[in-house]
This record gives C-alpha cells, structure tokens and sequence, in this order.
C-alpha cells in the first residue's frame, strides 16, 4: 500500500515550547489510522497542522504526492481532506440539512455570479450538494432532522453533524478528531459502524482518539505520541506491549 | 458530607452537558472523579464552585472550597506572591507565610511573574493558591495534565500530606485514572454526562469496563 | 525654533489628553473586554458641566474635580447598561456604549445647546509657554503615575489585574468580576471626564467632539493593543506632537488624517504580525 | 413570492403621498438599500461596520462627478455602486483583517479620512461640495418628479433584495453563514474566507453605493456634510433594530426608524416646541432603540417574530426534504 498522507519531521513550537518535535507519521491508502497519547502530547497540534489550521515551524506534509504545507486550509479541502473537529461548533442559524450542504462545498464551484443569475452552473451545483447532504445525513441517522436547526441538536448529535458535514465533501482523507467523545453508548457503537464502513469502501481515516477500547477496534495502525515525539507506531497489539508506550501511560506508577 | 450535589443537570444552550448526576464527598475524604473527554468533569467541577449555573439539582458545601483549576489559570503578570495574596481574597486574608511553609519550592520563585514559571512551577502555585483559602475541600481539576511523572509524584505527596495532616478533603478530577484511583479511595466515572459507575477504588480498578476504558493499554 | 518648541509644548499637552482618554479605553477594556464608544462623551460632558458650574459661581478647581467625579458617576452608569446585564458578549456592549454615546447628545444638546464651548484655563505663560499646557502635563502624569500605582501597589489594583488577566481564575478565587467591572468603568470615566476638563480650555467643544476625541483616544491606546498603559501615554503623545507639527508647518486640515492614518497603519501591520504568528 | 404583496403594497403607497412625504418615501428607500447590505456584512461576516455611509458618499459622488463631466446619468448610476464596490475591496484587503472593535474603529476612520478628503478636495466642490447635478434621464425619459424618484428606488429596493437572497441561499450564501459562527468548521470545509468577507464587504458597498447614486440626482446637490459618520451610526440602528442577516429585517428597521424619527420630528417642529426638539428627539430614539434592542431583542425583531411565529405555528415538524432517498452509499467506488 502506498502512504496518502505523509508527515515527515514535522515540528511546532509555541514561544520556547514544543508542542510537536519531529514527527514522522503515514496513513496509507484506505487504511485507519488512529493516533493515542495522553493529553498535552501533541494530537490537536498534529490535527491543525495537517489540516493548515496552524503552520508548522519546520517538516514537511505531503498528500498523494504533493507537498501540502503552504496550502490553506480550504484548499486543502479542495483536494480531498475533510475534518470532524471535536471542539468546533455548529453553524448557527441553519438547518442540520444546510449544515451538511457547507461541506460539499469543496466538491463544487458556482460562484456567488451565477446565483444571482441563476445560471445552469447554479442549479446544477445545488442538486450535487443537495444529494450529497442527503446521503451524508443518511449515513449519521440524522436525515429525519433535516429541517431542524442545527444549535437545538443534543451535543451527541452535533458531533454526528460535524462527521456528515466532513462526508459531503467526498473526501479522501477523513480526519476525525475525538470523535467518540462525549458520545453515549449505542451512538458511540453506531459512530464504530460507521467508521468500518467507510474504511470497507476505500476511505482513509485518521483519528486521534482517547477511548483505547474504540481505538483497537478499528485502527489498522496507531501511533502513539508523549510530549509531543512520536513514541511508537504499529497495530495495536504492537504498542500495547512497546515497553515505551508502557511507560509513557503509567508514568511514575508502574 | 463535606460537599455534595444531587440529581445535577447542565445545561449549555440545547446542549445537555451533565445529565442527573449525583456525588458526595466525606469530611477528609480524597474523591476522585475519572473519564474521557467531554464527559462533563469540568462542567461539574465549575458548577460545584458556583462558577456556572445548573438547569436543575442541588449543591450543597459545607465549609470553604477552593478550586485548582485545569490549566492552573495562575495570573501571568502577577508574581508568584501576588497570586498567592489573591487567593484568599474573599477571606481577606493576606499572610502568605504559612504557603511556603507547605510548599518550600516557592520561596525562590516568591517574586517571580506567574506567566513566566514552568508547567510544574505553576501547578504548585496553583496549588498554593488554593490552599490560601485554608479551604475545607480542595478541588482539583486535571493536576498531572501535561507534567512530568517525577512532578506530577510531587503533587500527589502534598495532597497526601495535607490529607492525613490536616484533615484535608480531596476531589481529583483526572484523566490519568490510574494515578486517581491509586491516590484516592473511592471514585467515580463519568461518561457523557452521567455517572456509569461508582465505588471504592480498588473495585474500579479491577472492573473490565473502566479497565479497558481508562486504563488503557493492559486491558 | 520657538515656533517648535511652541509646537511641541501644544503637542504634549493635546497628547496628554489623548493619553488620559485612551487610558480610560485601556482600563476598561483590560477588565472587561468591552471597547468603550462612549469615552468620548465622558470628557464632552466634565467639560460641559465645568463651564455650567462656573457660571454658577463655583470657583476653578472645585468646578473641574465636580465634572471628573459626575464622569466617574456616568462611567459607573455607562458600565451597568453595557455590562449589567449577564450574558451581554463585549460585541453587543461596545454597541450599547455606541448608543450611549448617541444618547448623550440628547442630554448635551437638551442643556448646552449645539454651540461650541469653552472656559478658561490656567491664566498666563510660563518662558513664553501657556501655563495651561504645562498643568495638562503635570496633572497628567501624576494621575497616571497614581493608577499605575492602584494597579501595581494595591490588593484591588491586583484584582483588577486579575480579573483582566484570567476572569475564570478571578472568579474561582473569589473575585467579584462583575463588581471590578463597574470599577474599571468608574476610573475610565473620570480619566475621561479628566481629559476633557483639561483640553477645553485650550480646544473648544461641542456635543460631537467625542467623535475625535474617542478615536484619537483609541489611536492612542492601540499602539499599545488596548492594553498596556505605558505604550497609551507614548502614543498619545506621539499622536499629540506629530498633529501639532502638522498642523503648525503643514495645513490644520490635515491633523486629524494623521491620527487616523496613524492608527490604521499600527492596526493593519498589527494584524499581519499575528495572522503571520497564528496562521 | 410571500414578498410580492408587500411590494404591490409599497408600489401602491406612493400615490396618496404629498411633497414631503415622498421625499421620505425615497429617502426610506435609499437607507433600506444600504441597511440590506450592512446587515449582510454584519450578519454574516459578523463585522461591525461603523462606516458604511461612505460607500453611500463614495456612490453619490461618484455619479455626481460623472454628470457635472456632461457623462450621461444613467451610466453615472451604473458606475456609482461598481465604484463604492472597488474601493471596498481596495480598503477591505488590509482592514478586513481586523476584528470587532479594531473593524469598527477602522471603518470609522476610513470615513473620517473620506470626509475630510471631500471637504479639501477643489475637485469635488470641497465643503460646498456638488450644486446643479442634473435629473437623472433614461433614454430621453427625465426623471424629474419625485414620484419617478419614489418608483426608482422602490426599483432599487427590490434589486437589492432579491440579489441579496439569491446570494444567502446559495452554495456562496451557506459558506459565508457557516463563516459568521464557524469560521475554521468553514474553512475546512473548502470555504475560502478571507475572499468570501471580501465578497460580502464589496457586496455591501455597492448597495450603498446604489443608493448614493440615486440619492445624487435626487436631491440635486451633494457636500461631505450629507454623509455624516451618524448616517453610518444610524444605518447600524436599522440593521440590528430589523436583526442582522435577515433582509426582511433590514427594510423593516428602515422603515420603523425613518418613520419614528419622522413622526417625532413633526411633532417636534410644532409651535411652541424649542428649536432644538427635533434633533434631542432623534438622537434619544436612536440611542434608546439600538440599546433596548441590543440588550433585550438580540437578535432584532424580524428574526425573533418569526422564530416565535414558526413555533407556534408548526407543533410538529414537517416531512424532511429528501432529493435522493435510500440510493447508493455516496463515496463507495472512489
């Protein structure tokens, strides 16, 4: 399998300190990849990094074979690579169905000209988005909720909103950030099923997960990060016996 | 009971943030709240100090409570003296003397802006701020949080002294379970806003459940 | 070279008075996050109501001390609508202090009409230089001396500190934050109501000076990103000097284009440097 | 088309109006038109514009400049919001960096700077400004009655109008909403922001920009003085008194302001009222309103009546909207 993403020596520091240093990561093509670590170590830096929401101070990220590090963040989604932020939160003042509608905004081009005009453009792009948001919600269970406004969602809800929202965009890459936090059990299991399914269909994911159990669940590889250093990377059951990891977890109290 | 809320529910716009949760803590105790993010300790730990307003439920504390909250949240350009003065501020109390006795680390950062400290540094100053209040019940929301295993031991064997000592009670509000259960006797765990389970540590420690959940990798 | 030193001795009493009003914006600002539009009619009203004490036979001194202490009283006033209410973000509060800045002409035009104002300063010169000017500067830098003294030396001046420095850790503490708001609120009106009462006698006003007033006030504190007050009182003078020469050498139509420009530029560089630092 | 009987309505109005209320007709009109566009930058680029009559002079001036250069009129009226529109994107490219209150003081100066440029510049009358501006003609039609005027900016209105909410319902409409609470969600989600507020900051210009070039040969005459920074202030009062974002709400706050302000100015004129009155009366409204508003109606009154009216009227939710139901999965096959 070839890498789809590639981070090589990536490193961040804010003021004097490093929040990332040297960091070395793949995901390869259709593969789940999910990256643990107590909090601190570095896995929301490493997020923003690869999706241009930071810029790194020294490395290098490569996607399908382009460098992407000097990309801004919507072009980025132009080339495939979508997000579900943990902490981000909705867009107010829209529906759950138009929330979904902004994510496939990196699959489609009419300008603001062509709405005014109404031109074939226009109308065209709207049915793609449309279908698109329809199937997306489809897929989180959120379609009976369409026309609801997306801010009155329980937060569990939301969080599926923000991985439908990523969805519209087709991307090749998902990023998901936490994604089970703060998730209930049966929604927690559905988000697994999910998450299988679109692996089975050839996405690539990357996760930064803290439920371990979910973790060994659906990675085919982790990587695991302390202090910002990647401290070990393999399938899980390789870094669960890395003596490294081990101690990184139990700290002091082994 | 030192402090104690009952059937508490949070609410953030729609959101429900903490949903019936009940918890109590005994005089001298040391409590310790575990689980993921997001699961609401935060939420709970502000609620419990009056910092936010619960949609429904009841809080009851008897006696002072100071908080250590997650981030420290020392003042940056405040000295370390200053912030320790500030402390006590609604007892009006301003001898700091009694902080560096606790805590001899601080006499040599005494004068030192707050923002300027290491991670570790300021977790003790935060943790000397708190005990300004002379508090009855110590919160403290996320103290290993990006430290250093040799400074997080440190932390724990204040709370310890300051426990058997003075009598001190504890709530630890962790995401490093394993050293939560191991420093206090009886825990909770909270998971998306509810408490899923509840008990003396050592029972926690050896359920499946919380073992594959927090304690992670010897599952 | 005494049409300079003439220019100068204007530039740095004007500045100080932008200096004083743009403390005020950074005292306020600092605790409470909330850019306060009013500030300039706290200082078109002290000046107003000094010219109507006078004319009821206050002496000189009582009458000025009076107007700061009625800006302080609309200070506190101007804070508990902006801020009184829980849940109002600094957004909608710098919208609110707009509409109270509206408001006040109302007032100032129902009591003094909308004819310019003045009243007399500091009679006489000092070396060929106006006394006046010479009690803006003085007066200036023993009042702001004093608040940096509150904020360094004191335990509310350290509250205040707090309460701007981490609201969350202040109110963890014990801090009434809301009540240091309103403080904040009272010392930025008198700061106000104090620059006001020193440049009228030297610079009439009307009900709309606070227009000029504030956003020279804010060019003032920006240099210091509205919240450190060393960087306040250096831009005000700056500002002060530099409209001074201008308008002394050049034409006095270009004055105000140059606290304007001034301020723009410091704002936009300002932006670049941190999107560069963030982004 | 719920809006056509409302437009029927406001077509209908001017023929009962005398002189002076069609003046404020048109003048209505013409705030209305730069208010839809302030709500649109503040709503949804969620910048507050503290400067937005400049782009009414700048359009004024504009067209003004044009006809005293023997330009026909017309053109000088399609210029007017193209070139309200550039200087937008040439001052919105360094200042829409800014947020909050550093926009707001930095559009405040913008105007300032823009008004003392006009009251020095011999080329645009200086203070005295722009006298004698012909009547605007359209194809040999002269344009010379207020009613034509009234008919004009009703014109004006509705272009604003239906342009703006063809943009908001748009792919480009549901990016720039995303932006105003989400901005990084938006980003990552392909939206380019930093041109979508420039969009909407040019967008909103040149709506002012139309206004101001009617409101040129409408009156006549055109000096620095008519462009006050309290036409922007005041323009802000509409735009958060309607509630920002919503269209609907901007021509509504227009429209309760100028009357109000209307009807306190005549009842202040009356005899035995001091000289004063009317301008005390003005400024309280403004001042009271926008405060009463901001504090107690956040979100501005059209928003808020019709959240209120929606939940009374619809107990349960309507069947959602679904183009393409249980068809493939999307992304399989990539």
């Amino acid at each position: 399998m070839t890498a789809l993403l590639e981070v090589r020596g990536l490193t961040r520091r804010f003021g004097g300190i490093h929040a990332l240093r040297d960091v070395g990561l793949d995901v390869r093509e259709g593969e789940t990849h999910a990256v643990i670590g107590p909090n601190g170590a570095g896995k929301s830096t490493l997020f923003k990094l690869i999706g241009g929401q930071l810029a790194a101070t020294a490395g290098t990220i490569t996607y399908a074979g382009r460098r992407i590090d000097h990309l801004a963040p919507h072009r980025r989604a132009r080339r495939g690579i979508a997000i579900a932020f943990q902490d981000a939160p909705v867009f107010h003042g829209m529906t759950v169905a138009e929330n979904a509608m902004v994510g496939a905004h990196a699959v489609t081009s009419a300008g603001p000209l062509s709405a005014v005009l109404r031109l074939p453009r226009h109308r065209r792009d709207e049915q793609v988005i449309r279908t698109a948001a329809a199937h997306a919600l489809r897929r989180v269970a959120l379609h009976e909720l369409a026309d609801q406004s997306a801010e009155s969602l329980p937060l569990g809800r939301q969080r599926a909103l923000q991985v439908a929202r990523a969805l519209c965009g087709r991307p090749r890459l998902l990023l998901l950030d936490e994604p089970a936090s703060g998730l209930r059990g049966p929604e927690r299991t559905a988000l697994a099923a999910l998450i299988e399914d679109l692996r089975g269909e050839g996405m690539s994911i990357l996760l930064v997960e803290h439920d371990v159990a979910f973790v060994a669940r659906l990675a085919d590889r982790v990587t695991v990060l302390d202090l910002g250093a990647v401290l070990a990377t393999g399938t899980y059951q390789q870094i669960r016996s890395d003596p490294a990891v081990i101690a990184a977890y139990l700290g002091g109290h082994a | 009971m030192i402090a104690g809320v009952s059937d508490l529910t949070v609410r953030y716009a729609a959101a429900t943030a903490l949903d019936g949760v009940s918890l109590h803590v005994a005089d001298g105790e040391m409590v310790a709240l575990i689980g993921p993010n997001g699961a609401g300790k935060s939420t709970l730990v502000n609620a419990l100090c009056g910092l936010l307003r619960p949609a429904s439920g009841t809080i009851a504390v008897r006696g002072d409570l100071a908080l250590v909250p997650e981030g420290r949240h020392l003042f940056p350009s405040l000295s370390v003296d200053d912030n320790l003065r500030l402390g006590a501020w609604r007892r009006r109390r301003r001898d700091t003397s009694h902080i560096y006795g606790l805590l001899p680390g601080l006499v040599k950062l005494r004068d030192r802006p707050a923002g300027r400290l290491s991670g570790g540094e300021q977790q003790m100053v935060a943790l000397g701020r708190a005990l300004m209040a002379r508090p009855s019940l110590l919160v403290i929301d996320e103290m290993s949080l990006g430290l250093a295993p040799k400074i997080v031991d440190d932390l724990a064997a204040h709370l310890r002294e300051r426990n058997t000592v003075d009598g001190l009670a504890v709530l630890l509000i962790e995401q490093n379970a394993r050293l939560a259960l191991e420093l206090c006797a009886r825990a909770y765990v909270l998971e998306a806003g509810r408490v899923v389970a509840e008990g003396p540590s050592a029972q926690l420690a050896s359920s499946p459940e919380v073992a594959a959940a927090y304690l992670g990798l010897e599952a | 070279m005494a049409a300079l030193v003439q220019y100068l001795i204007t530039g740095i009493g004007v500045g100080c008075a932008y200096a004083l009003l743009g403390s005020g914006l950074v005292v306020i600002y600092r605790v409470t996050r909330v850019v306060n539009f009013a500030q300039g009619s706290f200082a078109v009203l002290a000046a107003l109501t000094v010219t109507t004490l006078l004319a009821a036979g206050l002496p000189h001194g009582l009458a000025e001390v009076s107007a700061v202490l009625l800006a302080a009283a609309i200070g506190l006033l101007t804070g508990l609508v902006a801020t009184g209410r829980p849940g109002t973000t600094p957004q909608s509060a710098l919208i609110v202090t707009l509409g109270l800045g509206v408001f006040a002409y109302a007032v100032e035009i129902l009591f003094w009409g909308d004819q310019p104002r003045s009243f007399p300063g500091l009679p006489g010169t000092v070396a060929g230089v106006q006394s006046h000017y010479l009690l803006i500067a003085a007066v200036t830098a023993v009042v702001l001396a004093a608040t940096a003294l509150l904020f360094a030396r004191t335990d509310l001046g350290r509250a205040l500190t707090a309460t701007a420095e981490d609201p969350y850790a202040a109110r963890a503490v014990g801090i009434d934050v809301r009540r240091m708001g309103l403080l904040a609120f009272v010392v930025g009106g008198a700061l106000g109501g104090l620059a006001g009462v020193l440049i009228t006698p030297v610079q009439q006003v009307t009900f709309d000076s606070d227009v000029a007033l504030v956003v020279n006030g804010f060019s003032a504190a920006i240099l210091g990103n509205l919240t450190r007050p060393g960087l306040t009182l250096a831009g005000g003078l700056l500002l002060g000097v530099v409209q001074a020469l201008v308008g002394g050498y050049g034409s006095t139509s270009y004055q105000t284009e140059v606290a304007l420009v001034l301020m723009l530029a410091v704002l936009i560089v300002r932006a670049g440097s941190t999107r560069a630092e963030t982004a | 088309m719920r809006w056509i009987p409302f437009v029927l309505a406001a077509a209908v109005v001017p023929v009962f109006l005398g002189p002076g209320q069609l003046t404020v007709y048109v003048l209505l009109g013409l705030s209305a038109m730069a208010v839809v566009g302030l709500s649109l930058l503040m709503g949804y680029a969620g910048q507050v514009s503290l400067g937005q009559a400049s782009f009414t002079a700048i359009g004024a001036y504009t067209a003004g400049l044009l006809a005293v250069h023997d330009v026909p009129p017309l053109l000088g009226l399609v210029v007017a919001p193209v070139a309200a529109a550039l200087a937008a994107v040439v001052v919105g490219v360094p200042i829409l960096r800014l947020r909050g209150h550093q926009l707001a003081f930095a559009t405040l100066a913008l105007q300032l700077i823009l008004l003392s440029v006009l009251g020095d510049a011999d080329w645009a009358g200086g203070a005295i400004g722009l006298q004698g501006l012909p009547y605007l003609s359209v194809f040999g039609f002269e344009l010379n009655e207020d009613l034509h005027y009234a008919y004009l900016v009703l014109l004006g209105v509705v272009l604003t109008a239906v342009v703006a909410s063809s943009l908001v319902r748009s792919r480009a409409g549901r990016g720039l909403r995303a932006l105003a609470t989400a901005p990084v969600a938006a980003e990552a989600s392909g939206v380019p922001v930093g041109a979508y507020r420039l969009l909407v900051f040019a967008v909103s210009a040149a709506f002012a920009g139309l206004a101001g070039g009617i409101y040129a040969f409408f009156v006549g005459y055109l000096a620095p003085g008519s462009f006050p920074v309290l036409l922007s202030i005041e323009y802000v009062v509409m735009a958060v008194v309607g509630g920002l974002g919503s269209i609907a709400g901007a021509i509504l706050g227009a429209t309760l302001i100028t009357l109000l302000v209307q009807a306190l100015t005549s009842l202040a004129t009356q005899p035995g009222m001091p000289g004063y009155a009317p301008g005390v009366l003005s400024y309280a409204v403004y001042a009271v309103l926008l405060i009463v508003i901001v504090l107690f109606v956040p979100r501005g009154v059209v928003p808020t009546l019709s959240r209120r009216f929606r939940r009374e009227t619809s107990p349960g939710r309507p069947a959602p909207v679904d183009p393409a139901p249980a068809r493939a999965r999307p992304g399989a096959g990539r």
